[in-house]
C-alpha cells in the first residue's frame, strides 16, 4: 500500500530531476517540509549527488553562522532550489503565508511568510508544495502576497516556480504566460476532480496523464534508508507516515 | 560581571522594552521567560530572530507583550501559536510581519552600527506596503532600473538568550548559534542565562572563542539549569514534545492556558523556592 | 572534496585572478604561496583582507603580482614591505589603497549577495577621491542631509588560507578567524591548506563547528604541515621573527630577495621532493 | 634613568584620564601602538576600569570574530577612544598614511591608511601619537589625507584629536578653532626647540609647562606589571625599552 506522502516524494523528485529545469546542485529544506525532504534523501540514496542542506537539523547541516548563512547563500545564488508552501495560491504563482481578511489576516491568520519573500526572488527554482488541494487554498487571487509568483522585468529575479504539487495533481507554471498548466492527476483524481478543487484557472491538455507510483526501489529506498535519515529531524511525520517500519 | 539570579534578571528588562528572542530551536531563555511572566511585565515589544514559537506565544498569552515583529510564529510539530492567535483576534497584539532574511538584515545593519542596509527580493510582496520603515531606491551602482529594498537598522534594547555556559569575565558560549552573535552585537545589552559556568576564560580557547560572545555585549548574567526547557539546548538536551503537545492543547482556551501558567510558571517557582 | 597536493593547488589559480589573502597574524597559506611562485604564476590580483604582509611582499618581489588592493603594507615590527616598495616605485605595482572596514564591508555586500552596503567615516579622506567605484549618497532615512559612502559588492575569485584541520566532506577550521569565513563567503571559490586532517566531522561538533567553514565553500583541499611558516598559526605554533627579520633585511635589496627566494623558495621544495 | 617610553606612556595615560575629555571607558589599542598599549595597561593597573581591546593580541582580545568586530563596536560608538599615529600630520589634525609626492605616494610610500579613514570620524576620542617630532612629520598641510582632522556639520562624526603626543612634546587640540595649542614640553626640550621642529602652526602660552615624569608608582608599574602583560604582544619594543628587567 502506497502512502500519499510516498507518491508526492515520488513526484518531487522526479520534478527536481527534470533536465528541462536549472541544474538543483545544492537544495534546501525547511523545517516544516518533510515530504520535500523525503524527497531530496530519496535522490541522494539513490545516487544523485545534490547537496541537501537541512535548515533545521540541529547538527551537520553546512551553516555554521545559523540560518542567516542560508539566506546568504541563496542571495548569491549558491541555492539552486528552494520549496514554498502557502496558505493561498493563486494561479499566477503568488502565494500568502499572511493571512485573509483584513491585513494581517483578521479572518484567518497564517504562520507568516518566513523567507519566502527574499528566497522565491533570489532562487532559481522554486517547487510550491502544498498538501491541501482545495478551493480554499488554491484561490483566483490571493488576499495578500507574500512572495510574488511574477515581477516586472526590471526587478532583480533569479527565477519563479517551476511546478506546483498538491495532494491530487501536479501543474507545471509558465512564467511566460503566467499560468499554471495541469500535468498530472495523481490516482483516484481525474481532470474533472482536479478542476473542482481548483479555484484558479489554469490550461490542461486533452487527455491527463496520472501521476506514476514510486517503483520498488523507490519505494524501498522510501522506507529504508530515506525513514533513517529523517527521523531525528522529522519524527511526528516518520511516526504517521512509517508507524511499523 | 554581575552574576545574578534569575529573577533579577527579569528586573533588568524594563516595561515597553523591544525584547529580541532566539527561535524554538536555538537557545531559547525559557527560565527568564517565566520569571518575566512572574515578574508582571507589560508592553514588552517581542522581536523573533527571525521567528517566533513557544516562548512569545506564551508572554503574549500572559499578558506581557504589547506588539510583535517576526517572520513566523508557529509552535513546530506542536502546530500554530494559540495564544498568538488570540491576541491577534482580539486585536490587542499589534503584529509587524517581516521575512525572516529582513530580520538579519536590520540586526546586522544595528551591529555594524550604519543607518541601513540593503537586500534582494522582497519586491512585489505585500509585506512591503506595510512597512512604511522600508525604503526602495534604485541601486545606485547600476547602469539602468534596478529597484532595490533598504532596510533600517534595528537596534533591540534587550537581547535575552539562554547560552552553555559562561566564564568570570561575562563571555558566553552559545557554539554555532552565530546568529544570536548578530543580535548580541546589535542590541543594546544583552542578558544572559546559562547552565553553568566555565572555569576557564573562554575568549582563550581557539576552539570555543568561535563560539563565544564577549562580555562587551553583556549587561548581567544568571544562571538557570534547563533553562531552555520545554525546548532543547543544542546537544545538552532535546526538546520536550509531549510538554509542548501539552501546552498546544491548554493554550487553546483562555481557562486551559491559565492552569497552565499556574501550574509551570507560578507553582513550579513556588515550588523551587520553597 | 578532492585532496590534491600543494602544487595542485597552485594549478587551481589562474593566472590574472584576484586572489584574497589573510593579515600575517591569521592563517597565510605560505606553503601555498611558494607554490605559486614555483609555478610562474603572472598578473595576480591581490587583495589583503583587510591588510598585507610578507607572503603579499614575496609574491610581488616574484613577479607574480599586477595590483594590490590593501589598507595597509608592512612587515609588522620586521618593518616596512621591502620588495612591495620597491615595485611601487619601479611602477610595475598597481596600487589601490583601501581602508581595513571598507574591506570588510565589501566583502560582507558580496557574502550577502547585495550589490553594495554603506558605511560611515571614509567622508573627507583622499582614499575617496581615487576610489571612484566607491558612491556617496544622502542616507535615504535621514531627515535631512547625511551623506554617506557606499561601497560595491567584492567577490574575489580565489580565496586562498592556511588553517588547522579539515575533515574528509571538506569543511575546515579555522577557529576564531571568522573574518576569514566572510572571505570565505564572499569568493567564488576557496583554495584551503591544513595541517592535518581530522577525523570526524567538524560540523556535527558543537565546539568545533562555530570555528568551521562549510565545505560548501571550498573546492579544495591539501595538507601542508607547518604551512603558514613563517607566519604564526592560532595556537599550534608562533611567529619566526628571526627568518621575518632576515626576510626583512635581505629583501631590501633585488640581489638579496633573489637569494632568500633560491633558498627559501625553490631548494627548499628540491630538498623536499628529493 | 626614566625612558622616553616611559615618559611617553605616563603621558597618554594623563591624557586619558583627562576628566574634560569623553569617558574612556572602552579603549582600542593596534599592534603598531606599544606605547598607547602600556599607557593603557598602566591605567588597568593602577584599578581604573577601562576594557581595554589590543586588536592583534593572539587570544584573549574580546573579538571572537576577528578585528571586523573591532570596527562594527566602533561603527556603533562603543569604542570610546583610539590611537592614530600619522606619516605626516598637520596643523588641523589630518592625517596621512598614505605618502609623499604623486598618489599613491611616489616620493615616500608609508604604509596605508588601515582603519583610520572610518576610526576617527565614529571614535569620540582620538589621541594622535608620533615618536618622531620632526618638521618632516609635522607638515603646514599633508600630501594626502588617509583621515581628516575636521569635518564639514553634515558629515556624521562622533569627535575627532583630543591631543598629539611626539617625542618632544603634547599638543592639545581645539576643533572648533581647528588649531592645536602646546600643552607641555618634555624635559630637555624648550618652547624655542619645540617650535623649531615643528611644521606647522599652533598656540603656545607665555610660560610652557614641563611634561611630568611618571612618579615612582608608575614607574614601578610600568616596569613591573605592565611588561609582563606586553611581553607577549610587543616582544621586541620589551626588549628594547626594558631590556634588564
Amino acid at each position: 500500500m502506497i502512502q500519499p506522502e510516498e507518491r508526492m516524494a515520488a513526484a518531487l523528485a522526479r520534478l527536481i530531476l527534470d533536465p528541462a529545469a536549472p541544474p538543483a546542485r545544492h537544495v534546501a529544506v525547511g523545517a516544516a517540509s518533510p515530504i520535500p525532504a523525503a524527497a531530496c534523501w530519496l535522490l541522494r540514496k539513490l545516487g544523485t549527488p545534490i547537496r541537501l542542506s537541512l535548515l533545521h537539523r540541529p547538527r551537520g547541516n553546512p551553516f555554521s553562522a545559523g540560518t542567516r548563512e542560508l539566506f546568504d547563500l541563496a542571495g548569491q545564488g549558491r541555492i539552486d532550489l528552494f520549496f514554498l508552501g502557502g496558505g493561498q495560491i493563486d494561479g499566477q504563482a503568488n502565494i500568502n503565508l499572511i493571512g485573509t481578511g483584513d491585513w494581517p489576516g483578521t479572518a484567518a491568520r497564517f504562520p507568516g511568510s518566513f523567507g519566502s519573500a527574499f528566497m522565491y526572488l533570489v532562487t532559481p527554482r522554486t517547487i510550491l508544495f502544498r498538501e491541501e488541494h482545495s478551493p480554499r487554498v488554491l484561490v483566483p487571487r490571493v488576499d495578500f502576497i507574500s512572495a510574488p509568483g511574477l515581477s516586472p522585468p526590471d526587478v532583480f529575479r533569479r527565477g519563479t516556480a517551476q511546478a506546483l504539487l498538491t495532494g491530487k495533481a501536479v501543474f507545471r507554471f509558465d512564467a511566460a504566460r503566467g499560468r499554471f498548466t495541469l500535468a498530472s492527476v495523481h490516482p483516484g483524481e481525474t481532470a474533472e476532480s482536479v478542476r473542482a478543487a481548483t479555484g484558479f484557472a489554469y490550461d490542461a491538455p486533452e487527455t491527463v496523464a496520472t501521476t506514476a507510483d514510486p517503483d520498488p526501489e523507490w519505494l524501498a529506498a522510501l522506507r529504508g534508508p530515506v525513514r533513517a535519515e529523517m527521523l531525528e529531524t522529522y519524527p511526528e511525520f516518520c511516526r504517521r507516515v512509517w508507524p511499523t517500519a | 560581571m554581575p552574576l545574578v539570579s534569575v529573577e533579577e534578571l527579569a528586573d533588568l528588562v524594563p516595561d515597553g522594552a523591544l525584547v529580541a528572542l532566539p527561535p524554538d530551536n536555538s537557545l531559547v531563555p525559557n527560565a527568564l521567560v517565566r520569571a518575566l511572566i512572574r515578574a508582571g511585565r507589560r508592553a514588552l515589544r517581542l522581536l523573533g530572530v527571525p521567528v517566533s514559537g513557544y516562548a512569545t506565544d506564551l508572554l503574549i498569552g500572559a499578558g506581557c507583550v504589547a506588539a510583535l515583529e517576526s517572520s513566523g510564529v508557529t509552535l513546530g510539530e506542536a502546530g500554530v501559536a494559540p495564544r498568538f492567535l488570540a491576541a491577534l483576534k482580539r486585536g490587542t497584539l499589534a503584529m509587524t510581519d517581516a521575512t525572516c532574511p529582513a530580520i538579519h538584515t536590520m540586526l546586522q545593519a544595528a551591529e555594524k552600527g550604519v543607518p541601513f542596509m540593503p537586500l534582494r527580493g522582497i519586491l512585489g510582496s505585500d509585506l512591503l506596503a506595510h512597512r512604511p520603515d522600508w525604503k526602495v531606491i534604485n541601486n545606485p551602482f547600476a547602469p539602468g532600473a534596478d529597484p532595490i529594498v533598504l532596510l533600517p537598522a534595528l537596534a533591540p534594547d534587550v537581547a535575552i538568550f539562554h547560552a552553555m555556559m559562561a566564564d568570570d569575565d561575562g563571555n558566553v558560549h552559545v557554539g554555532r548559534r552565530h546568529e544570536l552573535a548578530t543580535v548580541a552585537h546589535a542590541a543594546r545589552r544583552s542578558l544572559v542565562t546559562v547552565e553553568r559556568m566555565s572555569p576557564r576564560n573562554l575568549l582563550e580557547d581557539e576552539h570555543l572563542a568561535a563560539g563565544t560572545i564577549a562580555a562587551v555585549y553583556v549587561e548581567a548574567i544568571a544562571i538557570a539549569e534547563r533553562g531552555a526547557w520545554p525546548l532543547a539546548l543544542l546537544d545538552e538536551y532535546a526538546v520536550d514534545s509531549a510538554h509542548l503537545a501539552e501546552y498546544a492543547r491548554l493554550a487553546r482556551s483562555d481557562a486551559g492556558f491559565g492552569a497552565y501558567l499556574d501550574r509551570h510558571v507560578f507553582e513550579a517557582a513556588r515550588r523551587s523556592f520553597a
